[in-house]
């Protein structure tokens, strides 16, 4: 018997069929495959493999512990090693850009809270940040120096939070998740205090903030920022210098910026290849350019890249809140000009963007001069930054790749919208 | 919106960073013989305002925007569809009469009936000289059957899941795209949920609650209980 | 107090008749080794998730009796009334038989614990050549839960599970060989014996207190814990990729089973190590001699358990290509390395002066570092380099 | 990419890397977890578990969680502040409010509720009907805990389940309530004990 039937024997007795040299079934193009030069459709790894039934298909998710949600990869392995990855997702897809052209511009915003769930300060600062640019609104000082505040708390958050994962799903039993989430209270705390919610903050308006804060909760917070660095090193004793880390992140994953340019990819990740973009600094909006701060930027990378840029720009945040925390004036926090109800930006669109902890975060929006947006889209970091999730996938094992998607940064919400 | 004084004046301003959209538009059509550009002027925010595409030559534009180092656009930020019904619009046509007292510009008001399209938009940033957006679009001929744009994911990769899902949620085509299946829905489904004209099927999940819409959905679906 | 279950044994043995007095014997040491360390795996269970959850700075079980105590007691009654669940497409026979196959070697090995002093349920010769034997034999368990499940994830699990158990039983073997090469005798309880306070001298001549045995012992705890499945090496069963491996298709009372397997060969390996290089039963120093031996004997057990329990709070798991490699390229030659500290440790025996014990200590301990530092350039030297991360302003 | 690092400036960044014996990085990180470990017996700050039932964070003055309507006098019905004007059934995004004007006798529509209904399986507790409502009528309530006995029961609150006193609003959001007060020119009520339902405040 030779070898090829041997093994087509064995993946038949399994159950397991042959995985089909095309790629994984029920895909149903719609269009033929271009032929052009421009691009480069990717080769059929292992093709051959397949033929001989020596590769195992798996649908990693929707139901998997390190799929971050419902989240599917439909993975070709060969022996471990990946030869075909492809995500499928839309299993949270609720059409949120449907929900919200249906009603008015004030009730997108606690909308916007539920795309992604760590980090609604930063989306209901993208989007009023399109709204006002549609409609030229203005916020008082001291509502753009709290936007940052929070901003960067939901910074801080996010990507500890995110380290804390991405450790889980390299099997650290949720230690450096526990303690992240630890730190994660003390700020959801100060977000309870402000907003009155924890996570779905609702904060912010067009031409200002929703609340103003207290002087003790400026104190609180001040506090709280001091402590992080405290934390900070903590982590990073725990965590940075650890054999097992380096050993399973240096060198997996990686992206070269040429890609992760041509790809849309921002945030830390772009920033972990090599690139200075942050559009802090790139193309700033509220009131960054008064800041102080650094972009940390990588060299391969790689997964530990994108970690340590996340160390990093956490305390780069620090800095940020220090600053804003020295200086935020008393005044206002609502443009008494901006009307919520029956409000009516004027005929034309606009695209509004900032720098989300997950990157870029855009608001495009189209108004037909009624109290509805005409068009609503929203700009998922998440979801543009999965576009590459195979190039960087391709050639490592299944280990990695959950790795690999851990620290891509993705939050269902957000990617299926 | 429409008025062609107003948007020549909005035509001077320029995309930040980029040279005014007069200016982009001359070198464009230079460099790619027989293109026409559109001007879609965005008096919102006029630095966003736009250019629409003929299909035909946005490949080619697109990769002159790219690789020309005075647009530089190397990084494709947003890629999204919007659906236009059929609408009557109102246009303002300058007539340019030569009369005995010389030149005389007439304004005349036109009514007609636009048939809807669909668009495909995109906005484009220089990550390496931070400028933008220069914002593009691309439309198709109807609604119906001749949804067919030009993929511009061979310009840039970000578009390909974009673009996937412009065409899974509003039915664009486009032409030239590797690996074009529907993204969020599932592979089954029929119709284009963003289209404005979408109607929803008429299925009803159990709800404790119902009130107004919903409850006339359970009526109709558990006549015998159910709704209260 | 030391003696008091050999005494009680005695006596149970004695009311009855010689003939079948072997037979009750070995039923009462069976019976014993079995109720005690399942009680111990109940224990385990709870230390584990209260240490765990410490460590995480959580409170871990704390709803059930005092302190969660009785939380195994409701995990176990939840195992028993689960429903029991075999897939449609599995073979039937063998994934039945699997949990058993992982549980019942384990159990096996405890037969040549001597767990104090005169309290091993078989005193063999060669009790070492046993433990090691029976230990290899669960991998089969493992490979037969993941062929039967007919699940890909249980087959790679499974497949897992037997490249890493049978790379790591090599260091393990070469651990443990310098305890053989010192002592001159593969019987667990001459070993233990050959632990002890000698003559005169307060200290107990734990073999841990020599630099061969304190390289060992740690070298014997990582290939121990490679050898049970514990993180960072739980490839096996890797739940954030894997999910459960070999177990993902078992519920019930037989899932439980493979974690009585786990566990119990957890506290076998333990209660060797603690045999081979921590003095079995015997006390460290001369005035703690008063506790009892089989005391003496848990408490290095659970000194074991915490430090199992410690590297699961702290480590990622590792990669399987880099499992292997660690086996491979850096456990097995330092175990050779080690052996030749051992040899040479025994071959300078009785040196007649200071200096040359000074010089055999330092040859002793700076053989296994030199050795480590160098071969963890060679399993490290691709990815050792430091990183600059730049700023842009 | 040469063009792309041209505002990342040289400076010398942290160093972070690998030791160079294998295991002091472990050794490092288990020194952090056994820090840890016994923190978390002295040390509130690392032990923050609050053990729910038992105790009780006090909720922050911002905090909220549905809607609820404020009355004013001793009459939960009749002394109701809403008017029925509706505003917040338009503004509210999942749409979960439903109101019904009443009608007097001769069928004129009457400044009062007829049905004012508040789904609470949709409500997501975002607070613009609290926002938009010019009467100060409708307000966040901060009692979180609305658990019931079966899976559909309480999801549908009657005006009567929503009408609180204003002695509850200035018991939970003293500041926003005496601000209100204010606008509508009546009386603060005297502090009082609070109905059942209310939210318990540890100290």
């Amino acid at each position: 018997m030779s070898r090829q039937t041997e093994g087509q024997q064995f993946a038949s007795a399994l159950g397991m069929g042959n995985a089909s040299p095309e790629g994984p079934r029920g895909d149903s193009p719609v269009l033929p495959p271009p032929a052009g030069p421009l691009y480069e459709a990717k080769p059929k790894p292992g093709s051959a493999r397949a033929a001989e039934g020596e590769t195992l298909e798996v649908a990693v998710g929707p139901h998997h512990p390190s799929t971050h949600g419902v989240f599917r990869m439909d993975v070709v392995l060969d022996g471990e090693r990946i030869i075909s990855l492809k995500p499928r997702f839309g299993y949270l897809h609720r059409n949120h850009e449907k929900l919200c052209e249906g009603g008015t511009y004030l009730m997108a915003i606690p909308y916007t809270d539920r795309l992604d769930y760590f980090c609604s300060l930063t989306n209901n600062w993208a989007y009023v940040l399109a709204v006002e640019k549609l409609a030229g609104v203005e916020a008082p000082e001291r509502a753009e120096y709290l936007r940052v505040i929070t901003a960067e708390l939901t910074r801080l958050l996010n990507h500890s939070c995110l380290v804390g994962f991405l450790l889980q799903d390299m099997g650290a039993m949720g230690t450096p998740l526990m303690y992240a989430f630890r730190e994660r209270e003390k700020l959801v705390d100060l977000f309870e205090e402000l907003t009155g919610a924890r996570m779905m903050c609702n904060y912010m308006r067009f031409g200002g903030c929703r609340t103003d804060a207290s002087a003790g909760w400026l104190e609180r917070t001040r506090r709280v920022v001091d402590d992080f660095p405290r934390f900070l090193d903590e982590f990073e004793d725990l965590l940075t210098s650890n054999e097992i880390l380096l050993a399973r992140t240096q060198g997996v994953g990686k992206l070269s910026a040429e890609l992760a340019i041509n790809a849309g990819v921002t945030g830390p990740m772009l920033r972990a290849s090599g690139v200075a973009y942050d559009i802090r600094k790139a193309a700033p909006y509220g009131i960054y350019e008064r800041f102080a701060f650094r972009v940390p930027v990588g060299e391969h990378g790689d997964v530990y890249d994108r970690y340590m840029i996340r160390m990093l720009e956490m305390r780069e945040s620090v800095r940020i809140l220090k600053q804003a925390l020295k200086e935020i004036p008393e005044g206002p926090v609502l443009n008494p000009k901006a009307r919520r109800r029956n409000f009516r930006p004027p005929v034309g669109e606009a695209y509004g963007r900032l720098e989300a902890p997950k990157g870029e975060l855009g608001f495009y929006l189209i108004s037909d001069g009624s109290p509805r947006p005409y068009r609503f889209r929203i700009r998922a970091p998440s979801f543009i930054n999965l576009t590459i999730l195979e190039d960087m996938c391709l050639g490592h094992t299944l280990q990695d790749a959950v790795i690999i998607l851990g620290s891509v940064d993705i939050v269902m919400g957000e990617v299926d919208r | 919106m429409r008025d062609p004084e107003k948007s020549s004046e909005l035509e001077e301003t320029a995309p930040p960073g980029l040279p005014s959209f007069q200016e982009i538009r001359r070198i464009l059509e230079e460099r790619v013989e027989g293109l026409r550009l559109e001007f879609i002027p965005n008096p919102a925010a006029p630095d966003q305002s736009s250019f629409c595409v003929p299909t035909e030559f946005a490949l080619e534009t697109a990769r002159i925007l790219r690789d020309d180092p005075r647009f530089a656009l190397d990084f494709c930020s947003n890629v999204t569809g919007v659906d236009w019904l059929d609408q009557t619009v109102e246009e303002t046509i300058l007539h340019r009469e030569t009369t005995d007292e010389g030149e005389r510009t007439i304004k005349e008001i036109v009514r007609r009936r636009r048939p809807g399209f669909l668009e495909a938009v995109y906005h484009l940033y220089s990550m390496r000289a931070r400028r933008g957006p220069l914002v593009i679009r691309q439309r198709t001929a109807n609604r119906i059957d001749r949804v067919r744009v030009a993929s511009l994911t061979p310009i840039w990769r970000s578009a390909e899941f974009q673009e996937r899902e412009v065409y899974d949620l509003f039915g664009v085509r486009f032409e030239g795209h590797p690996d074009l299946r529907r993204i969020l829905m599932w592979d089954e489904f029929k119709d284009y949920p963003m289209r404005k004209d979408y109607v929803e099927p008429d299925d009803y999940e159990y709800e404790p609650t119902p009130q107004g819409e919903a409850a006339a959905k359970a009526r109709r679906h558990y006549p015998y209980g159910g709704a209260r | 107090m030391d003696q008091l279950f050999v005494n009680l044994k005695a006596w149970a043995v004695g009311l009855f008749p010689q003939p079948v007095q072997l037979w009750v014997s070995m039923a009462i040491s069976a019976g014993a080794i079995v109720g005690v360390f399942s009680g111990m795996f109940a224990f385990a269970t709870w230390m584990e998730r209260k240490g765990l959850g410490r460590f995480q700075n959580r409170l871990g079980p704390n709803r059930v009796g005092p302190w969660g105590l009785f939380q195994p007691v409701a995990d176990g009654l939840k195992m028993l009334i689960k429903e029991d669940i075999v897939p449609r497409a599995a073979d039937r026979g063998a994934h039945f038989l699997a949990p058993l196959l992982v549980v019942t070697p384990t159990v096996l090995a405890y037969a040549v614990l001597p767990m104090g002093r005169g309290m091993s349920a078989v005193d063999m010769e060669a009790g070492l050549l046993f433990f090691l034997a029976v230990g290899g034999l669960k991998e089969f368990g493992f490979l037969l839960a993941g062929w039967s499940s007919r699940n890909k994830y249980a087959l790679l699990g499974a497949l897992r599970a037997l490249a890493q158990m049978i790379s790591y039983e090599a260091p393990l073997v070469l651990a443990v060989v310098p305890v053989v090469m010192v002592a001159g005798t593969l019987s667990l309880a001459q070993i233990v014996e050959l632990q002890g306070f000698g003559e005169s001298g307060a200290l107990a001549h734990w073999m841990a207190f020599t630099p061969w045995g304190a390289v060992g012992f740690v070298l014997f705890m990582i290939a121990a814990t490679a050898e049970s499945n514990r993180s960072p090496f739980d490839m096996p069963e890797g739940e954030s990729e894997i999910i459960a491996g070999p177990m993902v298709e078992y519920s019930g009372f037989k899932y439980a089973l493979f974690y009585l397997g786990e566990y119990m060969g957890l506290f076998a390996v333990s209660g060797l190590g603690a045999t081979l290089f921590l003095g079995g039963w015997q006390a460290p120093v001369r005035f703690l001699a008063w506790f009892p031996s089989w005391g003496w004997f848990f408490l290095k057990l659970l000194f074991c358990l915490g430090l199992f329990i410690w590297l699961r709070a702290t480590l990622p798991r590792l990669r399987v290509d880099q499992l292997m490699g660690l086996a491979w390229k850096f456990l097995l030659p330092m175990t050779l390395i080690n052996l030749v500290g051992a040899g040479l440790w025994r071959w300078t025996e009785g040196a007649p002066a200071w200096y040359w014990e000074a010089a055999r200590w330092a040859i002793g301990l700076g053989l296994p570092i030199l050795g480590w530092r160098a071969l963890s350039a060679a399993v490290f030297r691709p990815r050792r380099r430091r990183r600059v991360y730049r700023f842009a302003e | 990419m040469s063009g792309l690092g041209n505002n990342a400036s040289g400076t010398p960044g942290e160093e972070k890397g690998a030791s160079s014996m294998l295991g002091l990085g472990i050794l490092k990180g288990l020194g952090v977890t056994l820090r840890n470990f016994l923190g978390s017996y002295r040390d509130p700050e690392r032990l923050i578990t609050v053990e729910y039932p038992e105790e009780r964070l006090p909720l922050p003055e911002q905090s909220r969680a549905f809607p609820m309507l404020i009355y004013d006098g001793e009459d939960p019905i009749g002394g109701l502040r809403c008017v029925a004007c509706k505003i917040c059934e338009k503004e509210c995004p999942s749409q979960c409010i439903y109101i019904v004007k009443d009608r007097d006798a001769r069928g004129r529509p009457m400044k009062r509720p007829k049905i004012f209904d508040l789904d609470i399986s949709t409500c997501m507790g975002c607070g613009i009907c609290a926002e938009v409502c010019p009467f100060d009528s409708i307000k966040m309530d901060a009692a979180y805990e609305r658990s019931a006995e079966s899976r559909f029961e309480r999801l549908l609150l009657r005006k009567e389940d929503l009408a609180k006193p204003n002695a509850y609003y200035h018991k939970i959001h003293p500041t926003e309530a005496a601000e209100a007060d204010a606008r509508l020119g009546i009386a603060s009520p005297e502090p009082e004990a609070p109905p059942e339902g209310a939210p318990e405040k540890a100290a």
